[in-house]
């Protein structure tokens, strides 16, 4: 066992992107977002823990989507479209429900404890700009956007 | 993700056992099993065993948070075991690890019960 | 331990998909491509193993696109659509690149030792129905299906 | 998917040990850490270890192929070693499990070497 030498998988990081994903707005399909989203976020090179924060909030922000925007009516559609430039990370989710109202969409007081609220605070967790833009003809685009890391290698 | 879920009885009340992710869509099945454990009373405790979730989002919290102010309704007490990375990092960013009582695994929740 | 009760979630299933996922024809993706089948399979009530073939077959196709319709070139798009009716299962790939001749796409002769044409063998293994439609605007659609084991629950 | 590919020597050869997904994606990494091997020459025998393997495309197949004649070239063996189930399966769906030398584990693969 002379030599030991590990290789990581090269890949030129192309900026070919972005990925998109339509789902029906049932909550099954929140795995399948969770899913795809997995391997995009590790390929960005974040870690396992940013990575599950980022798949958590965008599940959160799906689920309000569901629950808000549609009210629960499962037959309307999500539109997921991911993509990086040099700096940020940009999930964007695509409804065409109720418009969002951002003055009220608001994490809950940690000091109540109580069931619910936790969705916007998990989601302001995971990104460093969240925008809901309800000027669009019909539903809400939300932008949520993370700054990367910059490792000099 | 479909959600298992397997309640058991021990001397001082239910344990439950939850296997896969605990979302918007599967908590809603965590929360009837819970109801029937409620439903059934007159036990001093619940034990809800977390190991085999290896993801929860805003609504698993809450149907948690739901069963702890059941249990003091009823008087009983909530022991939540063995919770993964993950979930522990949930419980964090959502700042309930110290509201609940967690334990490293079902020999430790049990004592003293 | 005197009660022992399993229970699965009960999902209503409805009929609302499809799902659809857009990623850059570059190899990268074929793991997002993957992941994004994987909850889905198993939702639909595949057991792992026909899970796996539907997995790799979609993979085979994919690569296909990346080699033969876009020649390698990375910048382009591949948009999957996954349906189901009640009694199949229907995957579909769409690209915009050279169009697929049909008369050309054959299974290797397995007695024939050589790496390569694997692909289309892995394709038909998993699925019933394999149609190239080259009668597109431009590139060409792939049709898969596969039908449903009927269990009478 | 990264791929991990990690080359070992051993008395009568090199064992190439590689863990996650070899497809389109990976599998020019895998070929050219068999490359290098080739390169070297002079080894009785490549064992290749895909216990960490859990996805396979025609793509792997095709290397593992490839590597199977450079093998035949050189005089030397090649031995693959602990095929997951999923691997193993890939391998029945291409004819082709009886035309590699197939062994449980690195040990019994290194037998007689
Ligand atoms: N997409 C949305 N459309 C409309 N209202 C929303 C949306 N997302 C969040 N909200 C509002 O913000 C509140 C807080 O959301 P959240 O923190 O996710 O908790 P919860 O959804 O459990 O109430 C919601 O109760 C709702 O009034
Ligand atoms: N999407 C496609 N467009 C054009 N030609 C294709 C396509 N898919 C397959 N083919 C043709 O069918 C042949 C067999 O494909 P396959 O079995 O996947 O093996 P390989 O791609 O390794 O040659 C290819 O070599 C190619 O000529």
């Amino acid at each position: 066992m002379a030599e030991d030498r590990r290789r990581k998988t090269d890949m030129t990081r192309n900026e070919t992107g972005p990925v998109t994903l339509i789902v029906p707005s049932h909550p099954k399909y929140l795995y399948v977002v969770r899913s795809a989203l997995y391997p995009i976020l590790t390929d960005a090179g974040f870690g396992r823990k940013d990575a599950r924060r980022i798949i958590l909030a965008v599940d959160e922000a799906c689920s309000n989507i569901i629950k808000h925007a549609y009210e629960g009516d499962p037959t309307k559609s999500i539109t997921m479209t991911v993509a990086e430039d040099a700096d940020r990370f940009i999930v964007r989710l695509r409804d065409y429900g109720k418009k969002a109202d951002p003055a009220k969409i608001a994490p809950r007081d940690l000091a109540n404890i109580r069931p619910g609220g936790l969705g916007t605070l998990f989601i302001g967790a995971a990104f460093d700009t969240v925008t809901y833009d309800t000027n669009q003809e019909q539903g809400t685009l939300l932008t949520l956007e993370k700054k990367k890391q910059r490792v000099n290698v | 993700m479909k959600v298992e879920i397997t309640t058991q009885k021990f001397g001082a009340g239910s344990i439950l056992l939850i296997k896969g992710d605990v979302d918007m869509n599967s908590s809603p099945d965590v929360r009837s099993s819970l109801d029937e454990i409620f439903k059934q009373g007159g036990a001093k405790a619940l034990l809800i065993n977390l190991s085999g979730v290896r993801y929860m989002d805003s609504s698993g919290i809450a149907t948690l948070v739901e069963a702890m102010q059941n249990c003091m309704k009823q008087g009983m007490k909530l022991r939540l075991v063995e919770l993964s990375p993950p979930v522990r990092d949930v419980f964090e960013l959502a700042r309930l690890s110290s509201i609940f009582e967690i334990f490293a695994n079902t020999g430790e929740a049990q004592a003293g019960l």
